[in-house]
């Protein structure tokens, strides 16, 4: 048994703690029944607690990689016996993240929820354990318990709301796609088992590296993805995204849209790059099929996203869209690129969780979710209207905002790595993206130009959409609206950070070192990792980026403008309206019905091993 | 997409999953071939570190504890989750459970079956327990013994004693006790952290020899918890789904 | 299908021998258990089905030495799940009455 | 022998996944989820069969017999707690979707679309 340090001990606590909250409210379900601010200050002091840990955790690995051995089982000559938390810069950073979006959307629902049982609190600190948890773990098994911990969770707060048909329709399909998923994560894992004996996952890339990738390798990389990616709504797995975003409580869609997406990414890279990175080879080859799956759902987002008038399902498309830029990040296989990845991500929870919580409150105020009938109404919320409408444009990569370092940085690694063409994508994405949300906020808030199209579809399904609490307040109240401009503001501090860049690249080398991975999980041995080298000297942050990411805003403007101002626009062809083409495929690809989305899984899974089997045979 | 197509189209896809599936199978090392390392290294240790004789349970509860107790945790928020799913609205009014009992749509039950499912809930008690608190030495655990207890309460239900179910289950009481039997094996780990020992390490005496009933420390312990979660938790579920088919009138939609 | 092959090492002599006949068969039974599940549309002989599969499945366990699973199986597999979506079936009919 | 119960996890997968996708009842459906799931605990303990070793229980047996691993039973036991719990909140979902819809049939569930 190892001798643990109080640092040590902090470790398991960041999962134990949240667990013990969620059991502890429900225990005692008969003192915090009636008693709902007690009840709501215990959430809220716990997810803060951890996220406090997680800090003092995130900064502990400036050094090094932190690994603990649950009951003490330290590996003995490279085989692993217990499970392992190895923690690194990145992935304590995203879960410090997860608390501090779980933390504030439990300080929103304060006076959100008018009537909560304890479920409520107790689904919410398991979810931030599952997170957290996932985030943590060294152990591929593991891995798969805490995502289903965060998947049942999940699944739960989406049909939160019972009364109406929405949210049963959303966590069903949520559910089922999701199970589907993680089941051949499974197989997978089960798979690698069986070649390697082990469930730790720098001994299974220990076992598998300097043999030649043959098909159980690459069966068991593309199936344990398939779990990941469906998490992570990347096209064709994306379809559940949607609708459970569209149907959830409002702090809930926060943490799918702010964290639980970007885990499955995060997923991604851990597995890749603790796992399979050295022992299946052939980068180009994986970088092409996972830029390609990127691509094309960075594309799918920003159009699906141009179209909606229902608003979260609007910010869920938006969220699809850059997922799918984040996956291009890490496809990159390169430090910049999971640089850029990082931050990308980190900007956009802060601003996306603002934009979400924004909607909660003219939700909460004016009783809809519908775009064309919230025209102009929302000009008395005046400071909500501010906040998203920076937010807006933080989200269309506006500098300050972080998200323009993380587009500037996926785009300068594609750059190096011949694939200029992805900074178009990123652009294109972001402007169309940055537009819808743009329009809204004009739109709704300012009630700028004629109101957009009513799509009559969309508008019978908002039309349902119910107040999610009891009565609306005649103004709102501080803790609704604190969240949200915190939020944005953290988003800016963290675009102005000084040596983010060199910070956050340092973890990203460490994070991909595989070598250096398994020297510390599996002997102990820490590895001095050379300080990050950004492709400029001050700090990363270049004219280009800084131009780009402002030249996207003032582009997103310019199309919200046209957008809103459409039909007073000479124009040749009259009663045009742009997207009107896309509202067909919308309608026929995101169904509703789950057997579509099952049928579009595996249809992505054969593409997906087709690819890889090609290329790596 | 219509059924018909929908079909076609899966087939054409599945074919292609199957393939690729086989693909990695055949790199198996073959049926009856594990290759090791991992279980082969805690056959040969674990009596001898754990005084468990049941070396599943060893894993499940000391080498591999940290998975079992997310597992708890999915059943408890499962649990949690459906109560929350199955909750009353202000606009559903369910008729009183006394008048119910009455009200159900099944033939009443025989007391011959009555007097047969009540005879077996002793014995059922009674090996649900054995299962559960014998973890350590022979094929059974807390999850095993949980069902079986949980079990044991439905045979409650089938001999027709609803109301007794009932009252043996009001709900807010099962989810206290689930709760309090989830978090206790969440501060076994905390309590050895407090030994200063690692999270969930083994820090009970192991007893005196391997097999006994009193042996392998936190194993024996963290099995009875599990035990109580697991029938808390079942209770609960299956409590909460008997008590929709009794829910007569829904307002709303 | 793909040939079904013995594999004759010196561990695996006489007594294994009707162990893996034993475990063909009863791996053929799941597979074919598991279509027939899959087939039922009514989804009440379905779940009956169900819960014959689980028992089978439990046998499959046995043969493959893991009396713990085998338990958790039978407990699981062949008696809660199926009564859950019994008590499901049942909410549903009274409904529709 | 050697590849035949892997033979039949693929199939077992594939059977399941064409239940889910042609289902017109959620029951039904999460019965063909089951099934789906089941597959992987042939593979789990499909992987750590040995040959002519005896279960890892060493009450009554000496502790060098072979014995099958232990571990892949114990990840077996964690999948069917999650199968269960799953399950069940899915059948709540299936209850509570009858009692808003009307139906049990996923084509007709059509409040979400586009």
């Amino acid at each position: 048994m190892s001798g643990s340090t109080p640092m040590d001990a902090l470790l398991p606590l960041t999962v134990v703690v949240p667990l013990l909250g969620a059991a502890g409210v429900s225990a005692l379900n008969p003192l915090f029944g009636n008693r709902r601010r007690l009840l709501d200050a215990v959430a809220i002091l716990t997810a803060a607690t951890v996220a406090g840990m997680l800090i003092i955790i995130m900064v502990g690995t400036a050094g090094g990689q932190q690994v603990y051995w649950f009951a003490g089982f330290t590996p003995s000559h490279g085989v692993a016996l217990g499970i392992d938390f190895a923690v690194d810069q990145l992935n304590a950073g995203l879960a410090v993240l997860a608390a501090l979006l779980v933390t504030a959307a439990m300080v929103f629902s304060w006076r959100y929820f008018e009537r909560v049982s304890t479920y409520y609190h107790a689904l919410m600190l398991a979810f931030l354990a599952g997170m957290v948890g996932f985030c943590l773990t060294g152990d591929v098994f593991n891995l798969f318990v805490w995502f289903e911990l965060m998947g049942v969770a999940a699944y739960a707060l989406t049909a939160y709301r019972i009364g109406e048909r929405g949210p049963i329709q959303g966590a069903l399909n949520f559910a089922i796609t999701n199970s589907v998923g993680a089941y051949l994560t499974l197989s997978g894992i089960a798979l690698i088992y069986g070649r390697t004996g082990a469930l730790n996952m720098a001994q299974i890339g220990q076992a598998i590296a300097g043999h030649r990738p043959d098909g159980l390798v690459v069966v068991a990389f593309a199936l344990i993805l398939l779990g990941l990616l469906t998490k992570a709504s990347i096209v064709p797995f994306h379809f559940w995204l949607a609708d459970a975003h569209a149907v959830a409580p409002t702090p809930v869609c926060v943490l799918f849209s702010g964290v639980m997406v970007e885990l499955g990414l995060y997923g991604v890279a851990r597995v890749y790059w603790s796992m399979f990175g050295v022992g299946l080879g052939h980068r180009t080859s994986i970088t092409a099929a996972l830029s390609a799956f990127g691509i094309l759902t960075a594309i799918v987002g920003a159009l699906f996203c141009f179209r909606q008038r229902h608003l979260k399902r609007l910010l869920a498309f938006s969220t699809i869209n850059h997922a799918g830029l984040f996956l291009i990040g890490v496809a990159l296989l390169t430090p910049l690129g999971l640089t850029g990845a990082a931050v990308y991500v980190v900007g956009h929870a802060l601003v996306k969780a603002a934009l979400f919580l924004c909607v909660g409150i003219v939700l909460h105020r004016l009783g809809s979710i519908n775009e064309t009938l919230l025209h102009g109404q929302g000009k008395q919320l005046r400071i909500t209207g501010v906040v998203f409408a920076l937010a807006a444009l933080g989200l269309a990569d506006l500098p300050p905002f972080a998200l323009y370092l993380g587009a500037g940085w996926i785009g300068q690694s594609g750059d190096t790595r011949g694939m200029p063409w992805i900074t178009v994508v990123i652009i294109t994405t972001s402007i169309l993206v940055g537009a819808a949300v743009s329009r809204v906020a004009g739109g709704v808030f300012y009630g700028i130009g004629d109101p957009p199209s009513e799509d009559p579809r969309m508008g019978e399904e908002a039309s349902e959409e119910t107040s999610e609490t009891d009565e609306a307040k005649s103004r709102v109240p501080l803790s609704m609206i604190v969240p949200p401009a915190v939020l944005v503001a953290l988003a800016v501090v963290v675009g102005l950070l000084p040596h983010l860049g060199p910070t956050v690249q340092a973890g990203a080398i460490r994070l991909q070192d595989q070598g250096a991975y398994n020297a510390t999980v599996l002997a102990g041995t820490h590895t001095a990792h050379p300080r990050a080298i950004m492709a400029v000297e001050d700090a990363g942050v270049t004219v280009t980026d800084t131009v780009t990411g402002a030249g996207t805003a003032a582009g997103s403007l310019v199309l919200a403008l046209v957008s809103l101002y459409w039909r007073r626009l000479p124009l040749l062809r009259r009663g045009f309206e742009p997207g009107t083409g896309l509202v067909g495929p919308i309608r026929r690809f995101q169904s509703g019905v789950v057997n579509d989305y099952v049928t579009w899984m595996v249809i992505g899974l054969a593409c997906f091993g087709g690819a890889l089997a090609l290329a790596i045979r | 997409m219509k059924p018909r197509q929908r079909r076609w189209v899966f087939l054409a896809a599945a074919g292609g999953f199957l393939a690729f599936y086989l693909w990695g199978l055949i790199g198996l090392p073959g049926f009856g071939h594990y290759p090791g390392p991992y279980g082969d290294i805690v056959n040969a240790i674990a009596v001898a570190q754990t005084h468990a004789t049941g070396v599943v349970s060893a894993v499940n509860f000391e080498y591999r504890g940290f998975d079992t107790l997310g597992e708890e945790f999915i059943l408890f928020i499962a649990a949690t989750g459906v109560a929350t799913v199955l909750r009353h609205l202000r606009d559903e009014h369910d008729i009183r459970v006394v008048d119910e009992a009455r009200d159900r749509q099944v033939p009443a039950t025989s007391d011959a079956i009555r007097m047969v499912t009540l005879a077996f809930t002793g014995p059922t008690l009674v090996v649900g327990w054995y299962l559960a608190s014998h973890a350590q030495t022979s094929p059974s655990g807390g999850f095993q013994g949980g069902v079986v207890l949980a079990t044991a309460f439905t045979l409650i239900y089938l001999a027709g004693q609803f109301i007794a179910f009932k009252r043996l289950s009001p709900i807010h009481f099962i989810d206290s006790v689930e709760a309090v039997a989830a978090g206790s094996f969440a501060v076994v780990g905390v309590a050895a952290l407090g030994l200063g020992a690692a999270y969930l390490a083994n820090v009970l005496p192991l007893g005196s020899s391997p097999g006994a009933v009193n042996s392998s420390g936190t194993i024996a312990l963290i099995s009875f918890f599990v035990g109580v979660e697991v029938s808390a938790a079942f209770v609960l579920i299956i409590g909460e789904l008997l008590e929709q088919t009794l829910v007569i009138r829904e307002g709303g939609r | 299908m793909p040939v079904v092959h013995t594999v004759i090492t010196p561990s695996t002599v006489r007594p294994f021998w009707l162990m893996e006949a034993f475990q063909v068969t009863i791996l053929g039974l799941v597979a074919a258990g598991a279509t027939a599940v899959v087939l039922t549309r009514n989804p009440t002989r379905q779940v009956i089905f169900l819960s014959i599969y689980g028992v089978l499945l439990a046998i499959l366990f046995m043969a493959f030495q893991a009396p713990d699973v085998t338990l958790s199986e039978l407990t699981v597999g062949a008696v809660i799940l199926p009564l859950m979506l019994l008590l499901a079936l049942a909410k549903v009919r009274r409904q529709e009455e | 022998m050697s590849v035949f119960p892997f033979v039949v996890v693929a199939w077992i997968l594939t059977v399941g996944l064409y239940g889910i996708i042609t289902s017109r009842h959620l029951v039904h459906q999460i019965v063909c989820l089951i099934v789906v799931q089941s597959s992987t605990y042939v593979l789990l303990l499909g992987v750590g069969y040995k040959t002519g070793a005896v279960a890892p229980y060493f009450y009554d047996i000496p502790g060098n017999t072979p014995a099958v691993d232990p571990v892949v039973q114990a990840l077996a036991l964690t999948d069917v707690v999650v199968e269960a719990a799953v399950t069940a909140l899915l059948v709540a979902f299936a209850v509570q979707a009858h009692k808003r819809f009307g139906t049990l049939d996923p084509e007709e569930l059509r409040q979400l679309q586009g």
